[in-house]
C-alpha cells in the first residue's frame, strides 16, 4: 500500500543514497556530542539544506499555481545584505585589541530585511497577477537586477558581520539541534496547516489546474497568484537571512546563486509537476534533502571536482526516470516476475 | 437500407472486449459489428462504456481482453494515427482540436495539401471552406479556432473527420452542442456517406436523433452490452427501459423514463402537459434581477432582462445568438460595456464573478472542459469549490462536512463515480456535468445560470436534473436556462426570451409559443435586417 | 587637447578583490582626466568581446581589459589593431597566435602567487621536519583562470617534498558559503588528519575557517591556513589568529594602467608585461599591516 | 445562419500585434541610443549586433521550436559549451579535418537533444528537469575532456573567425550569415511543413494532436534534437567567435535565449509566437548590451540594474500595448 503514496519514491531515492554513503563513506552515520551540540555530517546536510528547503517551500506554492520564480537567489542575496548591513558592526582596533559594535537593533535588521523580501515578492506578484507577465519573464527582471541592488547596496563589498546573536540563527543549537532546523520545521508546520486548515491548497491547485473554471467558480485568481509570489519571496528572505548568519556575511554577488535551480530541481524531485496543479510540500522537502545529501556525498567520496556536475546530472536522472511511471510500466513488462507481487 | 446490408460481412468487429480502470470495470465483455453502409447507434446511460469503448477502438487505450477485426482480420491500434491508417476516422466526445490553429489547419494538419513539396496555404483554406460550406458554414476559415463557439469547434471536427476516405465514422456525441438545423445538416452528410457504403458508429442521448439516422442500435448499461436491436423493431419506451434497467425497475424510474421517452418525441404537447405542473404564474412573481442595456461590444447589442423569483427563464435562440454572452455578462464573467444591473431592486456592479456569486447568482458553464472541470482534482474538490469560494479562503468548510455535501449530491443526482476522491477527470462527460451542476446547487444560488446544462446527459438524467431544478424553482430559486434543445426550454420555462442576432428578439410567456413559433421569430428578424 | 578616452571591459563584480580592482582603475582615470567608458562583462567572455566591439565602433584611444579567460582573443583584437587602437590587458594575460596584438600585460602572475603560498609552506614546513602535513586544497572555480594557475603553482613548488600531502582537493567556487560547506565536509571525512588548509581565495579560507572552528578545531594552530589575495577580512583573521598567511594579489592596477595608456599614446615605447608590486603577508606582521589596506 | 463576425479581442490576433510591437520598440530604443550616443546609430553597430549574437541567435530559434511545442530547453548553453569544446580537443590534439569535427560536433549535439527528447517523452518527464540535468551533464562532460581552455588554430577555423565579409564600408561575419540562414530556414520550416506544424499542435494541446494523428513522439523528439542540433551549431559558431574550446563558455546563455524567444513575443506555455520572434527578442537584449556598454559610466551592479531596468520597461510597454490593441 506505502509503496503507492506519492513521497514512496522520493523517500526511497534519499534511501539508496544514504545507502551508499552507508557503505563508501567510513563514519558517515557518526554522531557526537561536541560543545553540547551533535556533530556529524547528518546535521551538516540538515543544516545546509535548511535554506533550501525553504526555498524549495516557498517555490512548491508557486508551481502549484503554473508558475515560476527564478528570482529566489536574487532576493536571498537582497534579504542577507540588507540584514548584514543593518546588523553590519565594524572591527575596531583598540590599542591592538579588536572590538565589534553593533549598529541596528537586530529585530529592525530582521524586519527591514524580511520587509525587502515581501517588497521582492510583491514586485512579481504584480508583474505576474496584475500585468499577466509570463512568471519566468516576471521573475528574469528581478533576478538580473535584484543581484545588482544587493550590490548597489554593499559597493560590492562582502559585509562581514560582527554581532554574535546575529550567528544563532544560521548556526546556533536549540536542544542539540541546529537552529535552522527549528525554523524550517516551523516554516512547514505553518504553511501545511495553512494549507490544510484553511481553504488555501485547494484554491492554488484549482488556479494551477485550470484558471479559467477557478475564475468562474469564484476565486479571487489574482489575489492568489500574487500571495503565493509574496509568500515564496519571504521564505527566500529567510533563506537569505540563514546563509549570510551561517557565513557571518553577505555576499551580494554569491549567497543564493542558482538556488532558484536547485529549489525547482527539490520540487520537481519531491513529485510535484512543473505543469501546476496537485502539489506535495513535504515532497519538496525530501527533494530538498536529496540535492544537498547527493552534494555532500560527492565531497565525501572526495571525486575530482571536475565530475561533480556528471554525477549530478546523473542521479538526477536516474532518479526522474525511476520515478517515472511509464518507467515502472516498462519494467514490469521486462521483468513480470521480479516486480509483480510488489505492485 | 439496412437489410441491403445485413447480408454482407462486418467491416469492423469487436469481441468480448473488456477494460478497467483502477476502482471502475468501464467495458466488461463487450461486443459489437459494424456493417458497411449502416448508422449504428451505441446508446446508454452517462458512464455505461460508450466513450472508453471508441477509445479501445481507436486506439487511445488498450484493451484488458477482447479482439478487434477490421475485414475479418484482427487488429491492435496503437494510437488514433494507427486506426485513422485502417481507416477508422473518429470525432471524439470532447472536442480534440488545437485552439492555437486556423480552423483551416484544424481540418487538414496531418494531411496538407501541398505544392513544391511546401504546405499550399491558399489551396487548404480554399478546400476549408468548401467542406464547412457544405454543411453551411461560412467563416472565416484562417482564423484561430479559439475564435469560435463550441458548436463550431464541433463542426469542425466533424469535417476534419470527413475528410478521410475512411470506411468507419465514429461519432462520440457530436450533437450535444449542435442546434437543431445544424443536426439535420449533419445527418444529411452522414447519409449521404452511408449510401457511399460507410459504416457509421453513432452516439447520442438524443431519442429523436437516435430515430432519425440509425439502422441498428446497441444498448449499453453498466460497461456491459445490453443487446442489440434493429431501430424498427424497437419503439421509445422500450430502448429507454433497455437503458436504464430492466423493465421491473422502480415505477419512479420507469415513469419518468417514459415521460423522458415521451417528452423527447412530442415536444410541444408535452411543454403544455409540463406547463400543468410549472410553478405559480409568472405575473404574480417579484422581480429578482433586472439588467438594462445590457451590453458588449462585438457580442451582445443592449438588451434588457428581467427574472424574477421562483421562475425559470428561457433562453431561446440559434447558435450564436448571443445566449452565452447575456449569460457571461450577468455572471460577471466578461465585463459588460453598457447597461447596468440591479438586484432587488439595487443597483449592483457584477465586475467578476465573484460580485455574482457574492449577490447570489451561480452559473454553470456550458463548456466543461475549459470552464468548468478542474480535472485533476477530485469530485469532493470540484464539487464545494463554489462554495468554499464564496465563504473565503479563510474558513475551510470541515472535512466532514464536504464529504456530506458530496455523498449527498453523488446521490441526488445520480452521479457515477467510483468515489468521491475520484478525480473528475476520470468520469464520463456526463456524469462530470452533473458534478458542475452540484458545484453551484450547493452554493443554494438565488439565480442559477444554467447554460446547456443538460449537454451530454442520458435520457434519463436529464429529466431527474430537469426535475430536480424545477423543484428547487418552486422553492424560490430563479434560473436562467439555456439549452440549445429547443422542446426543453418550451417545456420547462415559465417565461421565454428569444435571442436572435446577438440580440434580445422578444419575450414569451409560457404556451404563448411553440417550436415552430419560435422558429418564425427567428427568422421574422433575419427579415427585419 | 581632447582627453584620453580608454574603454575598459572588467569581468564583472564577484569579489570584493575585483571590486577594489574597478574602483582602483576608476578613481585613477577622473585624477588623470581621462575619460573612462567602463563596461562589465557579467562574468562572461561573449560580452567583454562585445563591449570591445562597441569601443572600436566609438573609437576610443586605448581599449584595457582583464579577459575573463586567457584564449580566444585572436579575432577582436585582430579587429582593434586593424582600427588601430592599442590594446592593454590587465589582471590575466591572454593566449594570442600574435602577440603584437596588444601592447602591453600589467597585472599578477596568479602561476607565482601559487608558488609563493608554496614556498611559505615549505619553510614553515622546516619548523617541524618529521612531520607529514597532509593538505587539503579549495579551489575556485573549475576551469577558471585563477584556480588553475594556482594550484599548479603551489603543486610545483610542493612537490619535491614528500612532507607534504595533498590529501583532498575540491572546488569551493571562490565563495565563502561554499568555502564552509567543502571544508565541512573534509573534516568528517578526513577528522583531524588535516593538518593544513591551502584555499585559492581569502573567501573560501574565511568560510572554512567558520567550518573548522564549529569542528572545535582552532584555525591556525590545529589546522594551518594559507590563502591568496590580501583582502581586508583576511588581514582581520589573522589579527584573530585564525589565518596563517595570506599571498597578496595586488587590484589596485589603475594607475599604472593611466600611466601606460598615457605612454602608449603619446609613442612612448612600453614594457610589454608589468608585474604588479605584491607581497606575502604572515600574520605576524598582519596587525601592522591592516591600517594600510585599502580593499 | 447569420455570417460570422469574429471578435478581434482575442489571444492570436493580440500575438500578431505583439510581434508588431516588439519590433516597434526595438526601434524606439535604437532610436533613443541613436540620439543619445554618437556613432551608435552606425551601420557597424547594428552589423555587430548580429555579429556578436549570431550564436544566440542560433540557439534561440532553437529554443523557438521547443516553446512552441510547450517545452523548455535549459542545456542549451551548456551544450554549446560542450561542442566548443569537442571541436577544440579534436582538433588541437588529434587534427582531424575541421569540416569532419564539425560534423562530429553537430551530430553530438543533436542526439544529445534527441536523447533528452526521447527521456521527455517516453518517461513523460518535465522538460525543465531533465534539460536541467542535460545542462549539468554537458557541463560536466566539457570538464571531462579538460578543465583548461583550448585554444583553437585551426587554419579554416581560424579564417572563418576572421573574415569579414565587406558591406559597404562595414563588414559583416560569416557567422552572423550562418545564423541569418538557420533563421530562415526555421521559419519556412514552422510554417510550410508539416512538422512544424506538428509543433504549433502540440503547444496547443497535445492530447488533440495524438487525437488527430499527429506523430507526437517523433515530433518532441525531433523538437529537442533540432534544438540540440541548434545548441551545437550555435557552439561551433561561437568556436569562430573565440576560436576556442572552454566549459565555462556561454554560461547561463539559456536564459537569455528563453528572454529573447519570450520578448520576441512567443508564449512559454507553447502554441503561440513566430520563429521570426526570435529575431527581434535576441536584437533587443544585444541593443541593451550595447547601449550600456556605449554609454560607458555604469558600474557592475548598475550595469544589472539598468538591464533589469530596460527588460521590464519593454516587457511592461509591450504587454500593455497588447491589452490596449485588445481592447479596441
Ligand atoms: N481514464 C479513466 N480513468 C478511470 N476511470 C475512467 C476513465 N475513463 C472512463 N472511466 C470510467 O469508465 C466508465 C465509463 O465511462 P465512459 O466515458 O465510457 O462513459 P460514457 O458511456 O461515454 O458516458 P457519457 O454518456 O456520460 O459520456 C465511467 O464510470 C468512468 O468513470
Ligand atoms: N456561426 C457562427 N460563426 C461564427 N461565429 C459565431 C457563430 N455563432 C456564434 N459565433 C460567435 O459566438 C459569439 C456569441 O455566441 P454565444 O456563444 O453568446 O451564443 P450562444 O447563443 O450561446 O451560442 P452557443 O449555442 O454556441 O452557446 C459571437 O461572438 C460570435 O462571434
Ligand atoms: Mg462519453
Ligand atoms: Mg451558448
Amino acid at each position: 500500500m506505502f509503496l503507492h503514496h506519492p513521497l514512496f519514491r522520493p523517500l526511497a531515492a534519499l534511501a539508496i543514497l544514504l545507502l551508499i554513503d552507508l557503505i563508501l563513506v567510513p563514519g558517515f552515520f557518526h554522531l557526537e556530542i561536541k560543545d553540547g551540540h551533535l556533530y556529524g555530517s547528518l546535521i551538516d546536510i540538515a543544516n545546509r539544506a535548511a535554506p533550501l528547503i525553504l526555498a524549495a517551500i516557498g517555490m512548491t506554492l508557486v508551481i502549484a499555481t503554473r508558475g515560476i520564480d527564478i528570482s529566489v537567489g536574487a532576493t536571498v542575496a537582497i534579504s542577507g545584505t540588507v540584514a548584514a548591513m543593518l546588523v553590519g558592526g565594524t572591527m575596531v582596533m583598540n590599542n591592538g585589541v579588536p572590538e565589534y559594535v553593533a549598529n541596528t537593533p537586530m529585530w529592525i535588521a530582521l524586519a527591514a530585511a524580511m520587509g525587502a523580501a515581501v517588497l521582492c515578492g510583491a514586485w512579481n506578484g504584480a508583474l505576474v497577477a496584475g500585468l499577466g507577465l509570463q512568471p519566468i519573464v516576471a521573475t528574469l527582471i528581478l533576478m538580473v537586477a535584484g543581484r545588482g541592488l544587493a550590490q548597489l547596496f554593499t559597493d560590492g563589498q562582502i559585509i562581514t558581520v560582527y554581532y554574535q546573536p546575529y550567528f544563532f540563527l544560521g548556526s546556533g543549537y536549540l536542544l542539540g539541534l541546529p537552529f535552522s532546523l527549528f525554523i524550517v520545521a516551523a516554516v512547514f508546520i505553518v504553511t501545511a496547516l495553512l494549507l490544510r486548515k484553511t481553504a488555501l491548497g485547494l484554491f492554488i491547485q484549482s488556479v494551477g489546474i485550470n484558471p479559467v473554471a477557478a475564475r468562474l467558480a469564484g476565486l479571487k485568481t489574482a489575489v492568489l497568484i500574487f500571495f503565493v509570489y509574496v509568500f515564496c519571496s519571504a521564505c527566500a528572505g529567510i533563506a537569505g537571512l540563514m546563509i549570510t548568519s551561517n557565513i557571518k556575511s553577505a555576499d551580494a554577488n554569491n549567497a543564493g546563486l542558482l538556488l532558484e535551480l536547485d529549489a525547482i530541481l527539490a520540487v520537481t524531485l519531491g513529485g510535484t509537476s512543473l505543469a501546476g496543479g496537485k502539489f506535495n510540500l513535504a515532497g519538496s522537502v525530501i527533494g530538498a534533502l536529496i540535492i544537498q545529501t547527493l552534494t555532500y556525498t560527492i565531497y565525501s567520496l572526495g571525486l575530482p571536482p571536475e565530475v561533480n556536475m556528471v554525477v549530478k546530472s546523473v542521479v538526477v536522472f536516474v532518479i526522474c526516470v525511476s520515478q517515472s511511471a511509464e518507467f515502472k510500466t516498462m519494467w514490469r513488462r521486462a521483468f513480470p516476475g521480479a516486480r509483480g507481487g510488489k505492485a | 437500407m439496412a437489410m441491403t446490408t445485413k447480408s454482407s460481412a462486418p467491416v469492423l468487429e469487436l469481441r468480448g472486449i473488456s477494460k478497467a480502470f483502477t476502482g471502475v470495470q468501464a467495458l466488461n465483455g463487450v461486443s459489437l459489428k459494424l456493417y458497411p453502409g449502416e448508422v449504428h447507434t451505441l446508446m446508454g446511460q452517462n458512464g455505461a462504456g460508450k466513450s472508453t469503448l471508441i477509445k479501445v477502438l481507436t486506439g487511445v487505450y488498450t484493451p484488458d481482453h477482447g479482439q478487434i477485426l477490421l475485414a475479418g482480420q484482427a487488429i491492435q491500434p496503437q494510437s488514433t494515427l494507427d486506426a485513422q491508417n485502417h481507416g477508422i476516422s473518429t470525432v471524439y466526445q470532447e472536442v480534440n482540436l488545437c485552439p492555437n490553429l486556423s480552423v483551416a489547419e484544424n481540418i487538414f494538419i496531418g494531411r496538407y495539401p501541398r505544392k513544391f513539396g511546401r504546405i499550399d496555404w491558399a489551396s487548404m483554406a480554399k478546400q476549408a471552406s468548401e467542406l464547412l460550406e457544405r454543411m453551411q458554414i461560412r467563416i472565416d476559415v484562417t482564423l484561430p479556432l479559439a475564435h469560435y463557439p463550441l458548436a463550431i469547434q464541433q463542426m469542425v471536427a466533424i469535417s476534419r473527420s470527413l475528410l478521410v476516405s475512411a470506411k468507419v465514422l465514429i461519432l462520440d456525441e457530436p450533437t450535444s452542442s449542435l442546434d437543431e438545423k445544424e443536426v439535420d445538416l449533419l445527418f444529411s452528410v452522414l447519409r449521404g456517406l452511408r449510401e457511399q457504403g460507410m459504416a457509421i458508429l453513432f452516439v447520442t442521448h438524443f431519442l429523436d436523433q437516435t430515430y432519425a439516422i440509425s439502422d441498428r442500435i446497441t444498448v449499453m448499461r453498466n460497461g456491459e452490452r445490453e443487446g442489440e436491436y434493429l431501430a424498427s423493431d424497437l419503439s421509445r419506451v422500450e430502448l429507454v427501459n433497455k437503458m436504464v434497467g430492466a423493465p421491473a425497475a422502480t415505477e419512479a424510474t420507469a415513469a419518468s423514463a417514459q415521460t423522458a421517452a415521451a417528452g423527447d418525441g412530442t415536444a410541444t404537447g408535452s411543454a403544455t402537459a409540463a406547463g400543468a405542473l410549472g410553478s405559480a404564474s409568472a405575473g404574480r412573481l417579484q422581480s429578482f434581477l433586472r439588467a438594462v442595456g445590457l451590453g458588449r461590444r462585438g457580442a451582445l447589442q443592449p438588451m434588457d432582462l428581467e427574472i424574477r423569483e421562483g421562475e425559470m427563464l428561457g433562453l431561446a435562440g440559434l447558435l450564436g445568438s448571443g445566449r452565452t454572452e447575456a449569460a457571461r455578462l450577468l455572471f460577471g464573467a466578461d465585463k459588460s460595456d453598457s447597461g447596468t444591473i440591479s438586484i432587488d431592486g439595487k443597483e449592483r456592479n457584477l465586475s467578476s464573478p465573484r460580485d455574482a456569486i457574492a449577490a447570489g447568482i451561480g452559473f454553470c458553464s456550458e463548456d466543461r472542459k475549459h470552464e468548468g472541470a478542474i480535472l485533476d482534482l477530485s469530485v469532493r474538490e470540484n464539487l464545494i469549490l463554489a462554495l468554499q469560494a464564496r465563504s473565503g479562503i479563510l474558513r475551510a468548510i470541515p472535512l466532514k462536512r464536504q464529504q456530506q455535501l458530496a455523498e449527498e449530491y453523488v446521490k441526488a443526482l445520480g452521479i457515477k463515480t467510483a468515489s468521491i476522491e475520484t478525480p473528475i477527470g476520470s468520469l464520463s462527460g456526463g456524469n462530470q456535468q452533473k458534478v458542475l451542476l452540484a458545484r453551484w446547487l450547493v452554493t443554494d444560488p438565488k439565480l442559477l445560470i444554467l447554460d446547456e446544462p443538460t449537454r451530454g446527459i442520458d435520457v434519463r438524467a436529464k429529466q431527474e436534473i430537469m426535475d430536480y431544478v424545477t423543484a428547487l424553482c418552486k422553492k424560490g430559486m430563479s434560473i436562467l436556462f439555456i439549452s440549445s434543445e429547443l422542446p426543453e426550454v418550451l417545456r420547462v420555462s415559465d417565461r421565454i426570451v428569444v435571442m436572435r442576432d446577438r440580440k434580445a428578439g422578444g419575450e414569451y410567456a409560457r404556451g404563448a409559443l411553440d417550436e415552430t413559433s419560435v422558429l418564425q421569430v427567428i427568422a421574422a428578424g433575419d427579415q427585419h435586417e | 587637447a581632447k582627453p584620453l578616452v580608454i574603454g575598459f571591459s572588467q569581468v564583472g563584480a564577484e569579489s570584493e578583490w575585483r571590486t577594489a580592482n574597478t574602483v582602483s582603475i576608476k578613481d585613477a582615470a577622473k585624477k588623470e582626466g581621462v575619460t573612462l567608458k567602463f563596461a562589465d562583462a557579467q562574468q562572461k567572455q561573449e560580452n567583454q568581446v562585445k563591449a570591445i566591439r562597441s569601443f572600436i565602433a566609438q573609437r576610443v584611444d586605448v581599449i584595457a581589459f582583464s579577459p575573463v579567460v586567457e584564449s580566444g582573443w585572436d579575432t577582436v583584437l585582430r579587429e582593434a589593431k586593424r582600427a588601430n587602437i592599442p590594446v592593454i590587458l590587465t589582471d590575466r594575460a591572454v593566449n594570442v597566435s600574435d602577440t603584437s596584438l596588444f601592447v602591453s600585460f600589467l597585472g599578477s602572475d596568479f602561476v607565482e602567487e601559487g608558488r609563493r603560498a608554496g614556498r611559505w609552506l615549505v619553510e614553515r614546513q622546516k619548523k617541524t621536519p618529521d612531520a607529514v602535513l597532509n593538505i587539503v586544497e579549495l579551489q575556485g572555480t573549475v576551469g577558471s583562470a585563477p584556480a588553475l594557475d594556482r594550484k599548479k603553482g603551489f603543486e610545483e613548488v610542493i612537490a619535491g617534498n614528500a612532507k607534504l600531502k595533498v590529501i583532498r582537493s575540491q572546488t569551493g567556487d571562490f565563495t565563502r558559503a561554499k568555502g564552509k560547506e567543502v571544508m565541512e565536509a573534509f573534516l568528517k571525512a578526513e577528522g583531524k588528519k588535516i593538518n593544513v588548509l591551502y584555499a585559492h581565495n581569502d573567501d573560501m579560507a574565511i568560510g572554512a575557517i567558520q567550518a573548522i572552528e564549529e569542528a572545535g578545531l582552532k584555525p591556525g594552530k590545529d589546522i594551518i591556513v594559507i590563502s591568496i589575495d590580501g583582502v581586508k577580512g583576511a588581514f582581520e583573521a589573522m589579527i584573530a589568529g585564525k589565518l596563517n598567511v595570506t599571498v597578496e594579489c595586488n587590484p589596485l592596477l589603475g594607475p599604472q594602467l593611466m600611466q601606460i595608456a598615457k605612454d602608449v599614446v603619446a609613442g612612448k615605447p612600453v614594457p610589454k608585461r608589468v608585474v604588479t608590486q605584491e607581497g606575502v603577508f604572515p600574520a605576524e606582521v598582519a596587525a601592522k599591516e591592516f591600517p594600510n589596506r585599502k580593499y | 445562419m447569420s455570417p460570422p463576425k469574429p471578435s478581434i479581442a482575442s489571444i492570436t490576433s493580440s500575438q500578431y500585434f505583439t510581434s508588431l510591437i516588439t519590433v516597434f520598440l526595438l526601434v524606439v530604443l535604437l532610436a533613443a541610443g541613436g540620439a543619445a550616443y554618437p556613432g551608435f546609430l552606425s551601420l557597424q553597430v547594428l552589423f555587430n549586433l548580429l555579429i556578436d549574437n549570431a550564436f544566440l541567435l542560433v540557439i534561440a530559434v532553437g529554443m523557438s521550436f521547443v516553446i512552441l511545442s510547450g517545452g523548455i530547453d535549459l542545456s542549451v548553453g551548456s551544450v554549446l559549451a560542450l561542442t566548443t569544446m569537442i571541436c577544440a580537443w579534436m582538433l588541437q590534439t588529434w587534427h582531424w579535418p575541421p569540416l569532419l569535427v564539425i560534423a562530429i560536433g553537430l551530430a553530438i549535439g543533436t542526439l544529445f537533444g534527441a536523447a533528452m527528447g526521447a527521456m521527455i517523452h517516453y518517461f513523460k518527464l518535465q522538460p525543465f528537469i531533465v534539460t536541467l540535468a542535460g545542462m549539468f551533464l554537458a557541463r560536466g562532460l566539457c570538464y571531462l575532456i579538460s578543465i583548461n581552455s583550448i585554444t583553437i588554430d585551426d587554419p579554416f577555423f581560424v579564417v572563418l573567425s576572421q573574415t569579414q565579409l565587406p558591406v559597404g564600408d562595414c563588414f559583416i561575419s560569416p557567422a552572423a550569415l550562418i545564423a541569418l540562414a538557420t533563421l530562415a530556414v526555421a521559419i519556412y520550416v514552422a510554417h510550410c511543413t508539416a512538422f512544424g506544424r506538428a509543433i504549433y499542435a502540440i503547444g496547443g494541446n497535445e492530447q488533440s494532436a495524438l487525437m488527430m494523428g499527429l506523430r507526437v513522439a517523433r515530433t518532441k523528439v525531433l523538437i529537442y534534437a533540432f534544438s540540440g542540433f541548434c545548441a551545437a551549431l550555435a557552439g561551433v559558431l561561437f568556436s569562430f567567435y573565440m576560436l576556442s574550446g572552454y566549459g565555462l563558455h556561454a554560461q547561463g546563455t539559456e536564459l537569455d535565449a528563453i528572454a529573447a524567444v519570450v520578448i520576441g513575443g512567443t508564449l512559454l506555455s507553447g502554441g503561440y509566437g513566430y520563429v521570426a520572434g526570435a529575431l527581434t527578442g535576441v536584437l533587443v537584449l544585444g541593443s541593451i548590451q550595447t547601449l550600456i556598454a556605449f554609454d560607458g559610466t555604469l558600474s557592475s551592479w548598475w550595469t544589472k540594474i539598468v538591464i533589469g531596468g530596460l527588460l521590464f520597461i519593454f516587457c511592461v510597454v509591450q504587454r500593455v500595448m497588447t491589452l490596449r490593441t485588445n481592447k479596441k
